[in-house]
């Protein structure tokens, strides 16, 4: 199967959304023409699609949210671009106040098909305000669906189902994943919301990663295959919908479990995963569960310190070979 | 402005009634308790909304706020649904789920109220842009206080809207106090419309307590909008009669203030003027207050019957 | 011991910090001498010190915070008051990514000694923008600490220390208790920040609870006693820091575990008090970890919905059943 | 103002070279590969921070943003720590934490700089209310882009400032793009300057390749900050020489602009300045460049030499 990057995928899926559907449209800062995105995601689409559908924003988060959210209400499908996922903190009131709400607290009158789009994660070197990964915060609203593709298979799949879909979403990108190549067919398809994927089948072990941190624990997994250790790798795909049945399951062969989440250990992904865990399904765990994430400070600048709060292979070795 | 077609003109005084009644019922019934909640009526603002909706068509949207039953009754809602709704009832606009500062009626162009102040701008920016993309002739009004003028969402949506220029109407409810706070001591300036300068939009005043003057204001910035030149900021200058909302007796108000602001009370000011120029006759106008005394009468009725959701419904509409 | 109720408890702290130490100001929505502050915890307190220093605010969430931030950061001890819980959100950027990381980024060259106060917490009928608990948005941000204060004793105490500290803390209040009354001495005291308290000792199980689920946790656990149950109720008092030790001694003694809090369910508080569990102590568990949280909707208006989805003392009484 | 003490002209001219030659060299530093992450360069700009900071006195304030290493310079940063900063060195300003994005020096009010866009402007202003809280004489500087005028909190801020009659001078540096965005597309007014009517502040415009038209608005806003008369807008009409950030060849820029920028390069505008003045000579000029060339070359070497922090630092600083 041809091989292109998660950019590209990306970039399909809106093309092909857009060409489907002219309700789809989206909007952002530096997204058009000019720039084609601060990751180029967007690249060649204004082109094709004119400015009006490719709408280059001002400098305004929160506007662009609300505006999202206005166009969604009255008949548009809105596809938001947020330059920087540290920066959906400007608008948290329009995603977790009014987009998550405002089909609930109308009693249902409503829907609000907006995607956002926003990239997480750390490793280039942007220091604390650029490198965040805050999808705990979006679980943590209910009202929306929250999105973490790690592959370009999963993320046009995943995107074309959020732009389809009648709720709002928030679509976490990962900045380390985009020039990252896979299989994508030629032909189109769309990979639902709330369906997990066995990255890896084994028998030992569990590990729960999503994003960047599915290839990590990859890796892990292969260096533990050589030191007899067979691990499982189940990404979720979704965080809300969240499809616990597949972890459950996956535990319940493997009696262990190692949640990989890039974002502060507190209170995030990591968190909830282990509390269902540990209310669900306790009785089939043979050793305690095990979280790996990156330590509660904000992302540092310098290469050295950056590099040590990601967690890494490594890191994800241990905690297996501490739970096995 | 007089020379508007009798029935309009008793079409606007029948609404502002409406939300008067309506209204003095809500706090009735709050006093009774049987209102959940907090309320903020919207009694002595009636020109405002009234002025405005009179001159949106039914297709037209509007966008509201935590004190939003004048904009609902103004732009038609059903009177039984949105008292049912205040009182957390399930034949409520919301099924009870959204109450007195969260009601919409979809069907008729109304995208809801927002508690959170100045959140709905934004929001109406983007119904703007939505009628823009859909290439039809609809516009938006966009209520809000002069306290919500101060947020970070009126400068971000305005200017949205005037790069674009989109189909809204951006209406300033300047009744002077956001709670206990005077506009003078969170804001340099006198009027708010004048900050339509730093959007390149056109910014206007009304006498808010004027619903002809509202409404030909509105009207242009309709036409305006609807020939594509983009958004209008129209502060209307009004008063609250009561407190910010609930229980609260207002005593940060002059007395002198509030009286010369009783005295311009918007309805009085209409009758008398349709009155005065004949377009109705006292009986005309005391059969218009009956009738409208009856609708509330049985709006409170249908409310008060109806039935309150089961718990289980708190689950319901999460998702689409 | 005399009693005073929570408010009145905040309202001494302010008092005694603001006569104590000049550079403590407040500022806020309407918390000056025309309104006293929508819960009336600063009435008073602009006749005292004057409207210099019990400042009254435009409604302008992420400016009082980010002046809040400036004026912390160059000598001053401000206190905000967010006038409504649900309204943090914004103010999430100058919350999260400035006062929370502006020590950090500059490597430790300032302190921004900045105190959030914001009352959180559904019952009264205000629907889904003036009802939620965001308590666990910010344990997920490092650099933060986070209060959640349950009686007028702790209230005091807590505000106390917050105001003494170098960080910036969330305070969050809860609005079901400004009226609750409790012994508070006349003497001056603080209470410090990562100490929990047991509320109530017992046996045979763990509750953890915070703000206002701590008096529902103790009417259950009365009436699990009468049926012969011994609950032991914990207060952390601070989200973060988190006194881990004080629960999970207390998981040892009881080897069972329920908590309850009152956000929503997913990624919340209760959440991360899981997965500590799971992660450092579920070998002395003899049942799986039960949370009780609110149901992941958003809060609704009508009473009988609202009513629902609040965690009560049947729920927790169940929660408890279930794992005794 | 060529009628400025010999002294401080110098001083000026020094402080712009030094922010020129710094930037060069990041930018060669940045092409080897020896610079982490983005960088924002200030070249072209120099005459606003230089201007704006001549205006100050050390225990001023400023706060600055994304493209901020002039400010850090113009306030009078030790070039060595910022340099290291840059690069991540354990004796850089903010000990390799920060980076290009975040340096400050509070040892000479150098508040620091976010790299969230507008989110220094209440920062500022919380500065400000510090400043008269505790009754001292200092000024804030508080600069931001044109882009950044389009953010929430530029209006929040600027209106708490004004309403409370805080000594900050706002400073837009208006170099007509934000990223490959140009001011015509994001709003519908020509000078940003305006936006100051909207918060009934004076708004002023300076040739931002002019540092003695800025340093001259500056110090009359400084003046009115200190007599406690509130906040100024100046906005400085100004143009970055280079792309947005890192590898950003900005194709966007008509090659015309371009060019009628680069002549008026703020820098050779001074230095003929200077000259034909006679406030300097030939080699009293050459003297100074080959000074700050050289001071520069420590910069980049001290930099170089100093270790990166060790990994386990991550963890300090979180909370003091
Ligand atoms: C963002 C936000 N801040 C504060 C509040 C609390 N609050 C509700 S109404 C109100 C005053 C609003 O004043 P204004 O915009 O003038 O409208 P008015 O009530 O006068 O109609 C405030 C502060 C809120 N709901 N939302
Ligand atoms: C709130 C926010 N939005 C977007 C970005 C990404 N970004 C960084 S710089 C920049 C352009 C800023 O333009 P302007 O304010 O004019 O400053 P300039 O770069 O021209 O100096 C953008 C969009 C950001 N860092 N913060
Ligand atoms: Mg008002
Ligand atoms: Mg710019």
């Amino acid at each position: 199967m041809r091989k292109i990057a998660y950019r590209e995928a990306l970039r399909e899926a809106l093309r092909e959304e857009m060409r489907r559907d002219p309700t789809v449209f989206l909007l952002g800062e530096d997204i058009g023409k000019y720039w084609g995105g601060a990751f180029k995601v967007t690249e060649g689409l204004a082109e094709e699609f004119g400015e009006e559908r490719v709408r280059d924003t001002p400098i305004s988060e929160s506007a662009i949210i609300g505006v999202g959210v206005g166009a969604a209400i009255t008949g548009m499908r809105p596809v938001a671009e947020i330059m920087f996922g540290d920066l959906t903190a400007l608008a948290m009131d329009q995603i977790a106040n009014q987009a998550a709400k405002i089909r609930y607290m109308f009693g249902g009158q409503v829907k609000c098909p907006l995607v956002i789009r926003t990239p997480f994660g750390a490793g280039v070197n942007i220091a604390a305000h650029h490198s965040q990964s805050l999808e705990a915060w979006f679980m943590h609203v209910p009202g929306l669906y929250v999105a973490v593709p790690s592959t370009p298979y999963d993320a046009k799949g995943l995107l074309k189902s959020a732009i389809r879909g009648n709720n709002p979403v928030i679509f976490c990108e990962h900045k380390l994943l985009y020039p990252v190549e896979g299989e994508v067919p030629e032909e189109q398809y769309t990979v639902p919301f709330g369906v997990a994927d066995i990255k890896r089948e084994g028998e030992d072990a569990t590990i729960v990663a999503t994003l960047y941190m599915v290839h990590k624990a990859l890796e892990a997994a292969k260096t533990l295959e050589k030191e007899g250790v067979s691990v499982e790798v189940v990404d979720p795909r979704t965080l809300t919908p969240l499809d616990k049945q597949t972890i459950i399951n996956s535990v319940k062969k493997t009696g262990r479990i190692v949640i990989v989440s890039e974002d502060c250990k507190t209170a995030g992904v990591s968190a909830e995963i282990a509390a269902i865990i540990a209310e669900e399904a306790i009785d089939y765990l043979d050793a305690p569960i095990k979280r790996v994430a990156e330590p509660d400070t904000p992302i540092p600048f310098s290469p050295p310190l950056e590099q040590y709060v990601i967690p890494d292979e490594k890191a994800i070795i241990k905690a297996v070979k501490e739970v096995v | 402005m007089l020379n508007l077609a009798k029935e309009k003109l008793t079409e606007m005084f029948r609404k502002m009634l409406e939300i008067r009644f309506f209204e003095e019922k809500v706090f009735d019934l709050y006093a009774q308790n049987l209102v959940p909640g907090t309320i903020h009526l919207y009694t002595g603002e009636e020109a405002v909304a009234v002025g405005v909706c009179a001159a949106l068509e039914k297709t037209d949207y509007v966008t509201s706020t935590h004190r939003g039953h004048g904009h609902c009754i103004a732009k038609g809602a059903d009177l039984k649904r949105t008292m049912a709704e205040i009182l957390g009832k399930r034949t409520g606009y919301c099924k009870g789920k959204g109450g007195s500062m969260h009601i919409a009626d979809f069907s008729i162009g109304m995208l809801g109220a927002t508690a959170v102040v100045g959140a709905g701008m934004p929001i109406a920016v983007g119904a703007g842009l939505s009628i823009k993309l859909r290439k039809t002739r609809q516009v938006v009004a966009c209520f809000f206080g002069e306290g919500a003028s101060n947020q970070g969402t009126f400068h971000e949506g305005i200017n949205m809207a005037s790069i674009w220029r989109l189909p809204v109407i951006f209406i300033c409810e300047n009744n002077l106090y956001a709670m206990g706070t005077h506009q003078s001591r969170v804001m340099n300036i006198e009027n708010i419309a004048d900050r339509a300068l730093a959007y390149g939009i056109p910014g206007v005043i009304a006498d808010g307590n004027d619903v002809l003057a509202v409404y030909e204001k509105a009207l242009q910035a309709v036409e305006r909008a609807r020939k594509g030149e983009g958004p209008t900021l129209i502060e209307c200058k009004t008063y609250r009669h009561k407190g910010h909302s609930r229980v609260d007796p207002a005593k940060y108000r002059p007395k002198a203030e509030v009286e010369e602001w009783l005295a311009k009370d918007p309805i009085k000011r209409f009758k008398e003027k349709l009155l005065q120029e004949g377009v109705l006759i006292q009986v005309e106008v005391q059969k218009i207050e009956r009738e409208v005394a009856a609708e509330i009468e049985e709006a409170v009725k249908y409310a008060m019957e109806s039935p309150y959701p089961a718990p289980e419904e708190a689950l319901e509409d999460v998702y689409a």
